[in-house]
């Protein structure tokens, strides 16, 4: 059983977060790409994992990611409309909207687990969004220790 | 036990300046699972490959991490290299460490430990990888051309020409399209059909085109090189094995005065007829809805004229279904109703007409063999105004897109009436005259120069009738900042090009993405302009958006090269990168079967050698799964995974973060 | 009463079922299996019935024995609907003995519960006080939130009564079964059991009927009903989704409109 | 009995007092409680909503918070201006969240949007829906044009359901009443609106020019909706037979008389003797 703490310490001044972010490979990650290219500098928080698209991204991932000590989570794909695979997004766009909800209910909120559509021509936006979360996630502080989704360390 | 070779590409300086690329590769090298950590000024360039090649031979590696550049931009050369050092390609991943992390960060220390991070993670993922084989699918060398205008036509005979077959489908009786209705085409001013009809007879007699005309598509199955497609032949009630062409029944018919589609409603046709003199097959058919003997069982005259004996009252509507390996849509366009527009009458002034009256109004073969006569009286037109842009470029009521052709064409109407009305009066309103491509904007100039077309730019906000029978036109000369009014005889409308009805009904079909505004969708608006988000389905012409002739023809014959090209192998290497369902533990939930966006999840049968049914699962057709895991995703038991991106790879993705 | 044992027995009788799955007449009203007519005097219903019948559907057990029929309040008529447009369910193999309160309703097959439910079941709606607690527990802090999952998931001993419980959870394998990989630790421990907790309630989301059935299981008192209904009333606001219903629904997970909300989205 | 709102507004008290006679004559007779808003207020018509914006969206909202409060959930507003002002209001608020807020507070009285507004076009049909034509029992048999003019036809999202260049609708309304209605260009130009004092040269041509193509078009009157169209188009039009300008005078028509006349309701009750073109005549047999 891990140990309790009803407090949450102050988050220190060199909190660096760790945000695991959940891709898909023809929109956003193609995006990040653009931001690579055009040599947008943003911070260095985010690890990024590729997958084909955001419809294969199951909750369990996220959990998985809150559970091995991430202090955020991002999800981001394709538009509306702009699925490479036509309505991979809008299943998941549907999923989140429930789990969100869900988690939410649990403790963890808007300052943990953050979606976004990036498209392979908004390499801008991509920058802005880490800097974005990363601020807000450092903000926020370390996740809460006391969460029963993190793994004791 | 995993041997997996990592190998650090400093790019120059690219990545090397602001990550320790030794650092990394060093770090790398005591990873679990690692035997070579390397790192090398420029990992794509031959020396790198062979460095790798090299590697993965004497080391007998079973996986490999090139932490390089972007995937998108290597991952083919750094797993080709791979394959001929005897490794299984798909066992190489790569760790983007240029465009993820040494072009977006400055701070060295930071950027290092990142691409350490992100090497680590890529570690984890190729220890899970297994050997993947490209997917290979046999190809049916048969396309399907639904469509038969310009676009379909041209389509047809280019692959027909590289000796391959065609079905050429086409719901109307007569191939043509909309080219055989004008009269004649911009900027040369040549005679439409006189172009046309050598092509359609060609494609008509064609070995290698199957033609079937008054058809269309009824459902699709299938994948990419192996489509059924079932084509709903509708009842003709002429066999045409039997019909010689020789009109006695069209002539002798009594029921004469339907409005003729082909006219644009301007001419009669019987309700046995052919559409238009030249139309092929030249064999007419019964529009049921308006045969006596068809509705009423009254009359019989044709089939007791008929000296062939081809006349069937009883013909019904067939399926058909044809085996085929590539699909070209060419199913164009139509021309947008401006009834919406009540300030020009709302479709109720007969004088106020569109794009395809005036060319049926003009054309030798048309109703009025070729005098321009108005509808309401026959009287010859004076004063014709155009307007240009009904209907398009107006998100209010029309579309928001510029229809592209209504320019050029009307700049031909008004030349075309000047040249046969000598003291007419042409006045074309517009708001720009786009007359780029070749020869166009000196055919608009000749319009206005030599055969004196007025073009006054503005709108028109209304257009009434008045007792003596004038429209009176009431618009705006914003050159000269002013209200006009012009007493007209006839105005023709440039309406908006829109796409057929049913076009949407017929991209389900195929899977085929389209705009809001019904226009097929591209894969790429640039660079693969010709095929769809549907492996295997081309686009061709007006269907996609609004075209000339010319550059419908230059799309059809690029549509052809790509089937051409898609049958030039005996089968189809694709991305292994599909769905798999663990039929043990499935619980036939259906949730995959319903979030498939392409139809590939679907019921299948367990069955005992007896074939009684056991137990009902989800299965993947491979031909069909494009690989974007959505189905494994909403599969609470994890009874479906995808290939290159399975559970057990993006597990321990997660582990090693 | 009366009204159900007859007409339980009636369908044995008649062999139109072989077996009756319904609730003894004793305390605690235990499952009972009446497989022949005289065994329908055990039969009883009354509003301590707590148990999903339908979860016994799932069962391989049972499907060795269809055609059986359920007695089925309200709740279990409905997840006799989600089983229905889940495939889970073999046309005609299942009857409803129908109750509600002290009545019995009658015997109703697949398509006649859809009917039964829509005229006069249409508007069942989640119980006002535990919308209330979801919202109580909605205004308090994220940190407070997490303390008092924790507090709860910490007694779990993860002995999956509550998915024994669930009609909804049918799969052969279950998600936490499965080890290659291991989502979901399987020791009792704090984020293994809350992981679970989650992915049990929203495996359930499109599925749950809110018969209470997995909270009234749970030997530790988890408040597990605070997750169904949260999603309930997302997905209810979100989507228009009432599980339950209509037997060719398509899964809420597992289907999409173009215009779901993604206010959220950035 | 079916309860309505009823904003008669400053014309309808004033120069439009028959289309006020007229339309609770016909509400009467189609059994409608119009009930009058109490304390109701300047619609902000003419003057106020082209002088100060504030004020112009002000005037209506105090209006619809008095009339949602008075537990009125459709309202009536027979003058066109009106309607347009009270309708327009109710969509800019709709749109805007703020504007409802500064509102409140200017006028410190709330308002939810939950009034609907019905204009004489809408009432009208509304009330043949609800079993008027039945009572329609004496057809008139004349042939009239339906002129809408700018203010019962323009508007996207202020006069929804007709289409702005081709209004149609009174058509159902005028059959009902054993009419005919015809064909013309006219049913949406401008009779010169507010320019009656300023300008009554310019307002003298465009009533002109309507009245002429509704005399062209065979017309045996012309059917409005709008008082200040039909102060426009009638009183106007004395000064236009008095210059010869017109062979002859166009009885001008509310669409409440004709339906009202439809029902066998005197012509003195609707209003018909207070207009400046006798149309009294215009009953077969007369009266």
């Amino acid at each position: 059983m891990m140990k309790t703490e009803t407090s949450t310490a102050p988050a220190p001044a060199a909190f660096e977060p760790r945000i695991t972010a959940f891709v898909c490979n023809w929109c956003t990650y193609a995006g990040a790409d653009l931001a690579g290219t055009s040599r947008l500098q943003y911070a260095s928080n985010m690890r990024i994992i590729k997958l084909p698209c955001t419809g294969r991204i199951d909750p369990l991932f996220v959990l998985k990611a809150f559970e091995n000590g991430a202090d955020a989570v991002l999800v981001s794909g394709c538009h509306p409309g702009d699925c490479h695979y036509t309505s991979g997004n809008y299943h998941a766009r549907r999923r989140w909207t429930l789990f969100r909800k869900l988690l939410a209910l649990t403790g963890i909120g808007d300052d943990r687990l953050f979606f976004s559509w990036v498209s392979a021509a908004e390499g801008q936006k991509f920058a802005d969004l880490v800097n974005d979360v990363t601020a807000k996630v450092r903000k926020a502080g370390p996740f809460c220790a006391v969460h029963p989704g993190r793994r004791a360390s | 036990m995993a041997r997996i070779g990592v190998f650090i590409c400093h790019c120059g300086e690219n990545i090397g300046r602001t990550v320790d690329c030794a650092a990394v590769s060093a770090a790398a090298a005591k990873m679990p699972g690692v035997v070579v950590g390397m790192d090398y000024k420029y990992m794509c360039s031959d020396p790198g490959q062979q460095m790798i090649r090299k590697a993965i031979i004497e080391q007998k590696l079973t996986g490999v991490v090139v932490g390089a550049c972007s995937p998108r931009m290597h991952e083919r050369t750094f797993r080709a290299a791979a394959a001929e050092a005897g490794l299984n390609p798909y066992l190489l991943e790569m760790a983007n460490l240029r465009e993820h992390c040494s072009w977006v960060h400055s701070n060295q220390a930071e950027a290092t430990q990142k691409a350490i991070d992100l090497v680590r993670v890529m570690v984890a993922k190729v220890r899970r990888n297994r050997p993947l084989r490209p997917i290979r699918v046999p190809v049916e060398p048969t396309a399907l051309v639904v469509g038969g205008g310009i676009a379909g036509i041209q389509a047809a005979l280019d692959i027909a020409a590289g000796g391959k077959k065609v079905v050429l489908v086409e719901s109307g009786p007569s191939i043509g399209g909309h080219m055989a209705r004008l009269s004649e085409t911009f900027p040369t001013l040549d005679c439409s059909q006189c172009i046309l009809t050598p092509r359609m007879v060609e494609a008509a007699s064609h070995p290698n085109i199957t033609l079937m005309t008054y058809s269309e598509v009824a459902s699709v199955e299938g994948f990419v090189g192996n489509f059924t497609v079932t084509i709903r032949r509708k009842a003709r009630y002429v066999d045409p094995a039997k019909c010689t062409g020789c009109g006695d029944c069209f002539n002798k018919c009594p029921i004469k005065k339907i409005p003729n589609e082909f006219d644009a409603g301007l001419g009669l046709r019987r309700a046995i007829y052919v559409p238009f003199p030249q139309a092929v097959p030249n064999k007419p058919v019964i529009d049921a809805a308006h045969c006596t003997m068809l509705q009423k069982g009254k009359c019989g005259l044709c089939a007791k004229v008929c000296p062939r004996g081809a006349i069937d009252y009883q013909d019904q509507d067939r399926l058909e279904k044809v085996k085929v390996g590539a699909v070209v849509l060419a199913t164009g366009f139509q021309l947008w109703d401006h009834a919406a527009y009540g300030e020009y009458g709302g479709g109720r002034l007969r004088d106020v007409i569109d794009g395809f009256a005036f060319e049926r109004l003009a054309s030798a073969s048309g109703p009025t063999a070729g005098l321009i006569k108005r509808p309401s009286d026959g009287k010859e037109p004076k004063t014709v105004v155009f307007l240009q842009c009904c209907g398009s470029r107006d998100d209010k009521v029309g579309k928001k897109y510029c229809s592209k052709i209504c320019c050029m064409y009307t700049a031909k109407h008004a030349m075309l009436y000047r040249h046969k009305v000598h003291d007419g009066r042409a006045v074309v309103f517009y708001m720009d005259v786009r007359a780029a491509g070749k020869g166009y904007e000196e055919f608009v100039r000749r319009a206005i120069e030599a055969d004196g077309a007025e073009y006054v730019r503005g709108r028109v906000s209304r257009i009434t009738r008045r007792r003596d029978g004038k429209l009176v036109v009431l618009g705006a000369d914003t050159l000269a900042g002013r209200p006009v009014t012009i007493d007209a005889d006839l105005v023709v409308l440039a309406d908006a090009v829109v796409p057929r009805p049913g076009s949407e009904k017929l991209a389900q079909l195929f899977g085929v993405g389209y705009d809001q505004d019904g226009f097929y969708s591209e894969a790429h608006p640039k660079l693969r302009p010709v095929e769809t988000a549907a492996a295997g389905v081309f686009l061709a012409g007006a269907c996609q958006a609004p075209k000339d002739i010319p550059e419908t023809v230059s799309q059809a014959s690029a549509a052809a090269a790509k089937v051409l090209g898609l049958f030039a192998k005996p089968e189809l290497e694709r991305e292994p990168v599909i769905a798999r369902v663990n039929r043990t533990t499935c619980a036939h939930c259906r949730a995959c079967i319903s979030a498939c966006p392409y139809g590939a999840a679907k019921d299948f049968d367990i069955v005992d050698r007896a074939g009684k049914v056991l137990r009902a699962v989800a299965d993947v057709n491979e031909g069909l799964c494009q690989g974007c895991g959505t189905c494994a995703s909403v599969c609470r038991s994890h009874s479906v995974d995808l290939d290159g991106f399975t559970d057990e790879q993006i597990h321990a993705e997660l582990n090693a973060l | 009463m009366k009204a159900l044992r007859e007409a339980a027995e009636k369908l044995l009788r008649e062999k139109r079922v072989s077996l009756v799955i319904g609730y003894e007449d004793r305390k605690g009203r235990p499952a009972f299996f009446a497989a022949k007519p005289e065994d329908c005097g055990r039969l009883a219903y009354d509003a301590s019935c707590r148990q999903n019948l339908a979860a016994y559907l799932g069962k391989p057990e049972i499907r060795a024995r269809l055609p059986v029929a359920v007695v089925a309040p309200p709740a279990v008529l409905r997840s006799i609907v989600v089983l229905t447009a889940e495939s889970q369910l073999p046309p005609g193999q299942v009857l409803a003995l129908a109750v509600d309160g002290d009545s019995f309703l009658g015997t109703f097959d697949a398509a006649g519960v859809a009917e039964l439910l829509r005229a006069k079941y249409s508007t069942l709606a989640p119980e006002p006080a535990l919308l209330e607690r979801v919202q109580g527990l909605l205004q308090k802090s994220p940190a407070e939130r997490a303390a008092f999952w924790e507090a709860e998931f910490s007694k779990c001993t993860r002995c999956y009564a509550c998915r024994a419980a669930c009609p909804g959870c049918y799969c052969s394998r279950c998600i936490v079964e499965k080890n290659a990989p291991q989502w979901i630790s399987t020791a009792a421990l704090g984020h293994g059991n809350y992981t679970w907790s989650v992915m049990r309630a929203f495996h359930q989301s499109g599925r749950c009927t809110l018969c209470g059935a997995c909270e009234a299981a749970c030997p530790q008192g988890l408040p597990l009903m605070l997750l169904n209904a949260v999603l309930d009333r997302e997905a209810l606001e979100e989507f228009g989704s009432r599980p339950g219903y209509d037997p060719e629904a398509k899964p809420l997970i597992g289907s999409w409109s173009a215009d779901d909300d993604h206010s959220y989205m950035r | 009995m079916k309860t309505l709102g009823y904003f008669p507004g400053c014309s309808l008290e004033g120069g439009g007092i028959e289309l006020d006679l007229s339309v609770r004559a016909i509400a009467k007779a189609a059994g409608v409680d119009l009930r009058e808003i109490e304390d109701w207020n300047c619609c902000g018509a003419s003057a106020a909503h082209s002088l100060n914006h504030s004020l112009a969206v002000a005037l209506p909202y105090r209006v619809l918070a008095l009339a949602e409060s008075q537990g009125l959930s459709e309202v009536l507003a027979p003058c066109a201006a009106c309607f347009s002002r009270l309708k327009g209001t109710q969509v800019r608020l709709a749109r805007s969240p703020e504007l409802s807020q500064r509102m409140q507070e200017v006028v410190q009285r709330p308002y939810q949007g939950g009034v609907r507004i019905l204009n004489i076009n809408e009432f009208m049909a509304s009330l043949l829906e609800a079993g008027l034509a039945q009572k329609l029992t004496r057809p008139l048999g004349l042939k009239v044009v339906a002129y809408y003019g700018c203010l019962l036809s323009r508007g996207q999202d202020i006069v929804t359901g007709d289409d702005a260049e081709d209004p149609k609708g009174m058509e159902a309304a005028i059959r009902a009443a054993g009419c005919e209605s015809l064909p013309w260009n006219c049913a949406n130009e401008c009779c010169g609106g507010g320019f009656s004092m300023s300008k009554t040269g310019a307002v003298l041509d465009l009533s002109q020019a309507v009245l002429d193509e509704a005399r062209a078009a065979g017309a045996d009157a012309v059917v409005t909706g709008c008082p200040m169209c039909h102060s426009n188009l009638d009183m106007r039009q004395m000064e236009l037979v008095k210059r010869r300008r017109i062979p002859g005078a166009l009885p001008i028509l509310y669409l409440s008389e004709l339906l009202g006349l439809a029902a066998g309701l005197e012509p003195a009750a609707l209003g018909l003797d207070r207009h400046f073109i006798e149309s009294r005549g215009l009953v077969r047999g007369g009266v």
